[in-house]
């Protein structure tokens, strides 16, 4: 086979799978489960031999044409594709095999199993995208696929309610994500990505602004950066194993992959913006975890945190970063090389947090947790793997891409290498805090009371994630997959490299051993008995956006189609139309009422019109 | 008085007058002389039978006429001038026949309610048709007056026909009144145009003067004469009243009322026909060199009568006043088309298309009329339809075609005679016109398509409440020819929208 | 001052307003009637005088149908009037509007 | 080409009409409804079997062309049968949600299903006949035909207001047909060919073009028409009332099918003829479908509580992409509107149809009523899914290259405009979605509770799943393969289209 | 001068008969009025030489339509006189028509002259032949219409006037 056929075969063998579990096997959920699974080995076995194979290599076939604009089906595969299909084949695959024991008891397994097909389908065609219109057509679909995902419990409101809401707000991004690709298609005359590496001449200078952010805004749905970012949160109503997929791992992550894509577009100005949205939104998020009481929820806002700083990353580092001399686009690495070490710890945790939640009986309160080490003592180790990794303990993976970042920032621009490290402080502190209270000291309900340790096919991801995430990191391994890409991943030298070291390793201490020593296995929030206020304010920043959101839904949206509407039926519909039928209609009475039944009524009308007509043929008009 | 009648003066009638030329009148005099006759001769019992001696009469003349509708030598005046024998006098001939011939089955039905003398009606309906045709091809003022009057009187007597019912009566009286009044309006506009034509100290002056070929000759001659402009102004009243143009349109809802329903039949279709084959050879042919005058007039009562016919007919609930009220503003459509005349050819061919989806569509909706009429004829309301299309859908089914047809909704007949009278109207750039037309269409859906949902959607009407008497006159049931003839029509209607074949292009080839 | 064609004219003329005023004025069914037939000897009036001062016969022998024809009219008329007159008791057309609306 | 021994054309659009004829002619109902399959299935099948054989090479001629005089000809009308790149696809489109419809009224528990289903033969005829025909008169004509059958289903068998929805609906489109007519009319005499033959009038009017002030005229009335009949705000009030009114399968045809005549007519007819014209009202038109239709009426739909007028309403909302893609005069957006129109016309159809079978269960339309219907109705929350998503232009669907190509299409046109279009799909995002969630997702409320528990809900027959699956299989098929309409519409629009940018924007004299 | 003197004692005659018709509150005494009118206009027919006309005028319509009114206002027994011929409503009316009538007729008078000599001769309606000739050779079809026309309007009072043949007659 060749290497074209073989990328054909990797995008199209998810759909396939979908196909038939759509067509036939929706109540055979034991057989769509087995389809789903081996069609996910197999591909990611392809996979990884097409990354292996070291074969990079573009092709592409019209899909639709009228005069010169066609949209076209064409693989771009090089060592950034290469990077992204790992992680996608490879962690999708072990989140395939976790859901059969994670969802052995859910009646729609069929269903369940189908999406994550159609996901696996759509985030390879975002992969292998050649030109932007593709990407913008995948984009769309693993939305969908993500819409179909979150509601798979549908008959929960919340859940509807979430899927609903990851749409929306992804179609919000897509809104600007479209616009730029228009934009794109009009200033530079194509989407096609290596094109664009060739021709890009910057437009007129507002263009060249313009069109990277609007492109931008579409990562900024699909990644969940602010003021976007409000829809991650609520998409945990999501089977957990969906949550490591598509809310950790993949999905969100494939906006900073665009971005990566898209890097010869970039211009400082717009590199500016997006990396203070990155760094803010990494902020922003690590404070909002910290007083979040669902072990979902705190990894999600960990996954918004670690979003953030790759974004930040690609911001800082895109185009203008120099190394001996040499423009390398340093961002992408970083970013990159952050997204897959965050791709293995992230869904680790997820895995590990679905492993947990599974034994408690989906219990998700982490203070009804605690004292889970020993009951779940293969969770509890590959989790804290988890746990080290994004927290950067030295040796880890998380400690190697985070450093990388941190070194960007701290040579591009002091501000946002001091935000970025007291993210990392907050990092340790709510991930040490979520690790301590659920798995050390006393259970603290019923349900935890009674957990066990799940079967193997939930512990073999854990185990298989634990080490990615340990080793994953290393050159060796990111380097055998990334190629080129892992050349981009700045290192430190000198001065900066012990900066970096000292200030990474300080404040993982602090931040761990401050949540250590504050969270002493408490059934209630120590940090709302202590400082209520500061929970109080933290509570409040991440309940704001909601608020507003919602505020704006219900209050101006919906009322202002509802003044519509109401003018509509009110002026349209009834003065003007109504209004006018009406009028017509007294005419036809008073024309009714002019027949009085009176000859001599009648005999007017005639002197009438002969008087009009002799009056005319006198010349009177 | 013998004395005078020399020989030579028996060969001047001899050979001035060319009554083969208008046999189909000839035989249907002859016919309508025949019915009374029967009568007399005739047993009682057989009288019933006399009704279809005079059908049958006219169909064999139909055919007749149809089998050789294109004589050779079509074209050219008979009768010293009085009569014009051309196509479209062929064609309103036929119409004429055809109009007659469904009015006399429609009487059948009517008269088969009343207490009433049979033959006369038909002998008036015979004499009258023939009448008419001579009136489409007269070529002289004194013929058509007389023609005209024949016609007249004709209907004064069939619209009160229902002698015992006051409102026929009281119809017939209006109409009377109103009909004496607009001859006499006519005839002095005749007179004048008489007077000036003939006047020896106006250039052209011509001895022929009430010749429409020498009328027009004069007033060729004579631009801007004041007293041909007020005689042709008076002529074009007594024309509008006969085709029910406004101003003139005012007495239609009442005597439609009135009258029996197959006379009522007669007065919207043959008699509106007669006035518009008088009106185009006036306009056309008499008046020709005064189309400046013409034009204008004729423009603003087309769109007029077509406000004030839909408008009216609007909120009626009397069926017949209702399909009166449409007929006039049918009129207004036909008036486009005669003043499109004028100037483009193709609008006289739409004229008569117009005509004939008309008379399909129009006798369709009086045939159902005159079977769910109860005795008391002028008394026909909306409500009465409710059900139609449960209790007898072959009814309802007819009548919707009728009424879309009516409306101008394709694929029925009178969709494509709107169509062609649009497209003259437009190739003659009467733009005001049309808009008017078109405010026209959408006003008229509104009482038409009430009129098809009487009939269809409230088919459903609550059962009697006890002690309530249903107020609805009982339906007559339909005899075979009735039906025949009735489903005839609407799948004539239905087939001529379709497909027009040789008739269209008979008719729109000029 | 010689009578010319003009003056028979405007008598006409004014016979014929008179004949429609009379038609407009009147309530009683018979008068109306009689004014109608007024304007149409009116008519012959004209057309007598135009048949004279144009040298044509015409004028003359429409006459002839003219008084004809509105004898004719006149006797089917009078007969619907006292048709009328025996189911309703008026002659007055004020009251026949049982056709209205 | 077609193998066929007879016209294919002249097949599809008689046989539904004989079908009915031989019904109106009182055949028994055991008999009609047997034959109305035949009716439905052959132009269905035809329609496929042209889109089949349609030749790659075929530019903007058309195939299957086939003449028959009808007694016109002295006014150069004939019935001029023939199928281009542009009619093609829409000619599918009527055969297939004809199909699809007429099965879902056969099997519906209609009262005087015979007549019922006569009617409908009708309106199949008409939507055949319009799209195959060359002759722009017949093209008209069949509009009328098959429009004439809505009016009295809408009045006979309508739901609530039907008296109401029946009169506004037949005075609007009336309306608007009068004014295309007119504006046929006028191109038919103005432009001095003597024939309404649109390949004729094509070679006279661009052999000697009408003067720009005319063709303004006659652009404005036919725009105005067509648009009365496309649901152009402010002229759309009759749309979401009609359908909110008409029987499910009257709805499906009218608005999946029979409202893009307007359409129809203004790419095949109005833009090539009237090129000057259409360039001075681009903005009058590109400016009511984007305010009016796509954000005034997409945030109409968002307040509608009933789910067939929030159907209706978002049937005139997304006429505004297709309006939008008109106004850029390019033969890119036609495309995309022609893309478009078939593709809200299968998920239209579709959307009609799952309505009903909803209501079947809920006995409401209330949305405020509804909710968890899924848990009951898995199938049908499937399908209802799929055909909001395709409605609201998720790829995949045929509806996402409609947008995307008048997108890309209008940035030219106007950035601002597109801007607030490419918004419009977020609205519709928010107000489809909603209404997915509202009668399906969630626990169910009491009112549904009690409707349930008294008529447990059955999930789709197969009656309501066949014609369900017909339309979602090509809405897919387009989707995933849109290439199999668009290379036929380019060739057929490239010909016969001039360049973009050739023509100026503001021309205010002619030839 | 005599045949002028004579044209206005006939006009008079004529007119004044006229607006005896119009205002005369008795329906006897209206048509006494039209009957004078009738015999002016006759004479005016003499002035104009058709004197076969005018005996027509007199026979036609003097004896028998004027005589048929006369006999119809008394079967019917109509008491005219009972009321004014002006009533409050139409009296405004009334006015505003006779003002249009009288503009119509000055419009007429101003516009309407018509410029012609006395041909010379004998009128040509003073021949009795020519009425003959004219009505057997050019106006033959007329003649005969009319001849229809009176047979049917013979009938038609028949039809009309005869007693109910359901109610009276059947019984």
């Amino acid at each position: 086979m060749t290497p074209v056929t073989q990328a054909l075969l990797v995008l199209l063998l998810p759909l396939v799978s979908a196909a038939v579990i759509a067509l036939f096997l929706r109540r055979q959920g034991g057989i769509a489960t087995l389809v789903s699974v081996s069609v996910a080995a197999a591909l990611a076995a392809v996979s990884l031999n097409l990354i292996l194979g070291g074969e990079r290599f573009t092709a592409s076939m019209e899909w639709l044409r009228f005069g010169n604009f066609a949209v076209s089906l064409g693989f771009k595969f090089d060592d950034l594709a290469a990077v992204m299909l790992f992680v996608v084949s490879f962690v999708g695959f072990f989140i395939h095999l976790f859901s059969t024991g994670y969802m052995r008891e859910d009646a729609a397994r069929g269903r369940y199993f189908g999406g994550l097909s159609i996901f696996m389908f759509a985030m390879l065609g975002i992969v292998f995208a050649d030109n932007l219109f593709m990407m913008f057509i995948f984009w769309e679909l693993v939305g969908f696929s993500s819409y179909l995902l979150i509601g798979h419990w549908h008959e929960r409101q919340s859940a509807s309610d979430a899927a609903k809401k990851a749409f929306i707000v992804n179609r919000v991004g897509d809104f600007g994500f479209l616009l730029g690709i228009l934009m794109c298609y009009w200033v530079h005359g194509t989407v096609n990505l290596t094109e664009l590496g060739a021709t890009h001449d910057g437009g007129g200078i507002i263009y060249s602004r313009l069109i990277p952010l609007l492109l931008f805004c579409g990562a900024i749905g699909k990644s969940a950066m602010m003021p976007l970012q409000v829809w991650l949160p609520d998409a945990m109503e999501g089977p957990t194993p969906v949550s490591a997929l598509i809310h950790a791992a993949t999905m969100v992550a494939a906006g900073i992959y665009m971005l990566c894509r898209i890097e010869v577009l970039m211009v400082p100005d717009a590199l500016q913006v997006i990396m203070w949205v990155g760094t803010t939104t990494a902020l922003y998020a690590a404070l909002c975890a910290i007083v979040q009481r669902d072990i979902k929820k705190v990894l999600a806002y960990s996954t918004l945190s670690q979003l953030g700083y790759m974004v930040a990353a690609f911001g800082l580092g895109s185009s203008s970063f120099e190394l001996n001399g040499v423009a390398i686009a340093a961002g992408v690495g970083a970013a990159m090389f952050h997204l897959t070490t965050h791709a293995f710890f992230k869904a680790l945790l997820f895995l590990g947090s679905g492993s947990v939640i599974h034994g408690c009986q989906h219990e998700q309160d982490i203070f009804k947790m605690g004292g889970l080490k020993s009951k779940m003592p293969l969770t509890f180790w590959t989790f804290t793997i988890g746990v080290a990794a994004i927290i950067g303990m030295p040796g880890f993976a998380g400690f190697f891409s985070k450093d990388a970042i941190l070194l960007l920032a701290l040579q591009k621009n002091p501000a946002v290498f001091a935000i970025l490290a007291l993210t990392a402080v907050l990092t340790a502190f709510y991930m040490v805090r979520m690790w301590k209270l659920v798995f050390f000291g006393a259970t603290r309900s019923e349900h935890a009371a009674h957990a066990h340790e799940s079967g193997f096919s939930m512990t073999l991801p854990l185990i298989v994630l634990a080490v990615l995430s340990a080793v994953g990191g290393y050159s060796g391994i990111f380097g055998r997959i990334a190629g080129s890409v892992a050349y981009l991943v700045p290192h430190a030298e000198g001065a900066d490299h012990t900066t970096i070291l000292i200030v990474s390793l300080a404040v993982m201490i602090v931040g761990a051993g401050s949540a250590w020593w504050f969270y002493k296995s408490d059934a209630t929030d120590t940090l709302e008995a202590k400082s209520r206020g500061l929970f109080r304010g933290l509570t409040v920043l991440k309940e704001s956006f909601d608020v507003l959101y919602d505020y704006y839904v219900a209050k101006v949206q919906q009322r202002f189609a509802m003044l519509l509407n109401f003018l509509e039926q009110i002026f349209l519909a009834g003065l003007i139309i109504r209004g006018c039928a009406g009028l017509v209609g007294l005419m036809g009475l008073g024309g009714r009422a002019l027949h009085v039944g009176s000859l001599h009524a009648y005999v007017y009308w005639f002197l009438f019109g002969l008087v009009l007509l002799w009056a005319y043929a006198a010349g009177v008009f | 008085m013998f004395a005078a009648m020399t020989p030579e003066l028996l060969q001047a009638a001899a050979a001035s007058n060319q009554w083969g030329a208008i046999f189909p009148e000839l035989a249907l005099g002859c016919l309508a002389l025949l019915l009374l006759v029967l009568e007399i001769l005739l047993p009682k019992s057989a009288h019933a039978r006399i009704p279809v001696v005079a059908i049958l009469g006219q169909l064999v003349l139909l055919a007749v006429l149809l089998w050789n509708f294109a004589p050779t030598g079509l074209e050219r005046d008979t009768f010293n001038g009085l009569l014009h024998h051309s196509r479209d006098g062929q064609f309103m001939r036929a119409f004429f026949l055809v109009s007659s011939i469904l009015v006399c089955l429609l009487g059948t039905v009517a008269l088969a309610k009343q207490k009433l003398p049979r033959v006369e009606f038909y002998h008036l309906v015979l004499v009258v048709t023939a009448a008419m045709m001579l009136l489409a091809q007269s070529n002289h003022f004194v013929l058509l007056f007389v023609a005209l009057e024949t016609v007249t009187v004709g209907f004064y007597i069939l619209v009160s026909y229902f002698r015992a019912s006051p409102l026929s009566l009281e119809a017939g009286l209006k109409y009377l009144i109103m009909g004496a009044l607009s001859s006499a309006l006519l005839l002095f506009g005749i007179v004048l145009l008489y007077g000036v034509a003939g006047n020896p100290a106006l250039p052209g002056h011509t001895a022929e003067a009430m010749n429409f070929n020498a009328l027009n000759a004069f007033l060729a001659a004579n631009p801007d004469n004041f007293l041909a402009k007020a005689g042709i102004v008076l002529v074009l009243a007594g024309v509008a009243f006969k085709i029910g143009a406004f101003p003139f349109q005012i007495w239609i809802p009442d005597v439609y009322q009135g009258a029996p329903t197959p006379v009522t039949a007669f007065l919207a279709v043959a008699s509106k026909a007669a006035g518009f084959a008088v009106l185009l050879v006036l306009t056309l042919r008499a008046f020709a060199p005064y189309a400046t005058l013409t034009v204008p007039i004729l423009s603003v009562l087309a769109a007029a009568t077509i406000l004030f016919g839909n408008i009216a007919a609007l909120t009626q609930h009397n069926v017949k006043r209702l399909i009166g009220l449409s007929g006039v503003s049918h009129a207004g459509f036909l008036l486009i088309g005669v003043v499109a005349a004028v100037s483009t050819p193709l609008a006289l061919g739409a004229v008569y298309f117009y005509l004939a989806a008309y008379l399909l569509a129009t006798f369709a909706v009086f045939g159902v009329m005159t079977h769910v009429a109860g005795a008391n004829d002028a008394e026909q309301e909306l409500d009465h339809y409710a059900g139609l299309a449960r209790d007898n859908p072959f009814l309802a089914a007819v009548l919707a075609v009728g009424l879309g047809s009516l409306a101008g909704i394709p694929p029925l007949a009178g969709f494509m005679g709107k169509l062609f009278v649009f497209i003259a109207a437009f190739k003659a750039g009467l733009y005001p016109l049309l808009t008017v037309a078109i405010v026209g269409v959408v006003i008229s859906i509104y009482y038409y398509f009430g009129w098809i949902k009487a009939a269809f959607f409230e088919a459903w009407r609550a059962p009697l409440q006890e002690g309530e008497i249903d107020d609805r006159p009982a339906r007559t049931p339909v005899a075979w020819p009735a039906g025949v003839t009735l489903g005839l029509l609407a799948l004539c209607t239905v087939l001529l929208g379709f497909y027009q074949g040789s008739f269209g292009e008979w008719l729109l080839t000029r | 001052m010689n009578i010319s064609l003009n003056h028979y004219l405007l008598l006409s003329a004014l016979l014929f307003a008179i004949g429609f005023f009379g038609v407009l004025l009147r309530k009683n069914t018979l008068v109306i009637y009689m004014c109608l037939e007024l304007m149409l000897t009116a008519s012959t009036l004209a057309l007598v005088a135009f048949s004279r001062y144009n040298g044509t016969m015409d004028g003359n022998v429409f006459v002839f149908f003219i008084l004809t024809v509105a004898a004719a009219e006149v006797a089917v008329g009078l007969a619907i009037i006292v048709a009328l007159f025996r189911l309703r008791q008026t002659a007055q057309v004020d009251e026949l509007n049982a056709l209205k609306h | 080409m077609s193998q066929l021994p007879f016209d294919p054309l002249f097949v599809s659009i008689a046989t539904p009409l004989a079908v009915a004829l031989a019904i109106a002619f009182g055949l028994p109902k055991r008999y009609s409804v047997k034959l109305a399959y035949v009716g439905f299935a052959v132009p269905a099948l035809l329609a496929l079997h042209c889109w089949y054989h349609f030749p790659a090479g075929a530019g903007a001629d058309y195939v299957f062309a086939t003449q028959y005089s009808t007694g016109l000809a002295s006014l150069g009308i004939s019935l001029k049968l023939g199928l281009n790149g542009i009619a093609l696809p829409l000619f599918v489109l009527a055969g297939l949600v004809g199909l699809a419809a007429g099965l879902y009224a056969i099997q519906s528990q209609a009262e005087r299903l015979k007549h019922y289903l006569m009617l409908l033969l009708i309106m199949q005829g008409g939507l055949m006949g319009v799209f195959a025909s060359v002759d722009i008169f017949f093209f008209y004509f069949f509009h009328e035909l098959a429009l004439i059958p809505t009016f009295i289903m809408v009045g006979v068998w309508g739901g609530r207001d039907r008296n109401y929805a029946a009169m506004k609906l037949t005075i609007y489109l009336t309306l608007g047909a009068m004014l295309s007519l007119i504006g046929l009319i006028a191109i038919y005499v103005k432009s001095g060919a003597n024939s309404f033959d649109l390949v004729t009038l094509r070679h006279t009017l661009v052999a000697t073009p009408l003067a720009g002030g005319l063709q303004k005229h006659l652009f404005g009335l036919l725009m105005f028409g067509f648009g009365i009949l496309v649901s152009l705000w402010p002229f759309h009030t009759w749309a979401p009332l009609g359908y909110g009114a008409a029987p499910s399968s009257a709805a499906m045809l009218h608005a999946g099918v029979l409202k893009k005549f307007g359409l129809y007519g203004l790419i095949q007819i109005a833009l090539p003829l009237l090129p000057l014209g259409a360039s001075q009202w681009t903005t009058v038109l590109a400016g009511l479908a984007v305010f009016g239709n796509i954000l005034v009426v997409g945030f109409i739909t968002m307040a509608q509580r009933d789910l067939k007028q929030m159907v209706g309403y978002s049937s005139v909302m997304h006429m505004g992409y297709a309006f939008l893609g008109i106004a850029c005069l390019s033969s890119l957006g036609a495309g995309g509107v022609v893309l478009l129109m078939v593709a809200h016309g299968l998920s239209v159809a579709l959307l009609f149809l799952l309505t009903t079978s909803i209501h079947h269960r809920t006995h409401t339309f209330d949305l405020n009523e509804m909710g968890g219907l899924a848990q009951k109705t898995p199938v049908l929350a499937a399908f209802f899914v799929a055909a909001t998503l395709a409605s609201i232009g998720l790829p995949g669907f045929a509806n996402f290259w409609g947008e995307l190509t008048i997108f890309v299409a209008a940035w030219t046109y106007s950035k601002v405009l597109t801007a607030c279009a490419v918004g419009g799909i977020i609205i519709s995002a928010v107000y489809g979605l909603r209404t997915a969630a509202r009668v399906f997702f969630g626990t169910p409320t009491e009112e549904l509770a009690r409707v349930t528990a008294a008529h447990p809900p059955a999930d789709l027959r197969w009656s309501e799943k066949l014609p369900a699956i017909i339309l979602l299989a090509a809405l897919l098929f387009i989707g995933f393969w849109p290439k199999s309409l668009s290379t036929p519409l380019n060739a057929a629009l490239h010909p016969a289209w001039p360049a973009p940018g050739a023509l100026p924007l503001q021309t205010t004299s002619g030839k | 001068m005599t045949a002028n003197l004579m044209f206005y004692v006939f006009t008079a005659l004529t007119a004044l008969g006229a607006l005896g018709v119009v205002f005369n509150r008795n329906t006897v005494n209206a048509a006494m009025c039209f009957l004078l009118s009738l015999v002016g206009l006759a004479g005016l027919f003499v002035l104009l030489e058709a004197y076969l006309l005018a005996v027509l005028l007199v026979f036609v319509y003097a004896g028998a339509v004027v005589t048929l009114f006369l006999f119809i206002v008394m079967l019917l027994d109509v008491k005219g006189g009972r009321r004014s011929p002006f009533t409050k409503g139409t009296g405004l009316a009334a006015t505003v028509a006779a003002a249009l009538i009288a503009l119509g007729l000055l419009s007429l008078y101003n516009h309407g002259r018509i410029a012609a000599a006395l041909p010379a001769g004998p009128g040509s309606g003073s021949s009795l032949k020519g009425y003959a000739y004219q009505l057997f050779t050019t106006y033959l079809l007329p003649v005969q219409i009319v001849g229809f026309l009176l047979l049917m309007a013979m009938l038609g009072v028949i039809v009309i006037s005869k007693r109910q043949a359901g109610t009276e007659d059947g019984k």
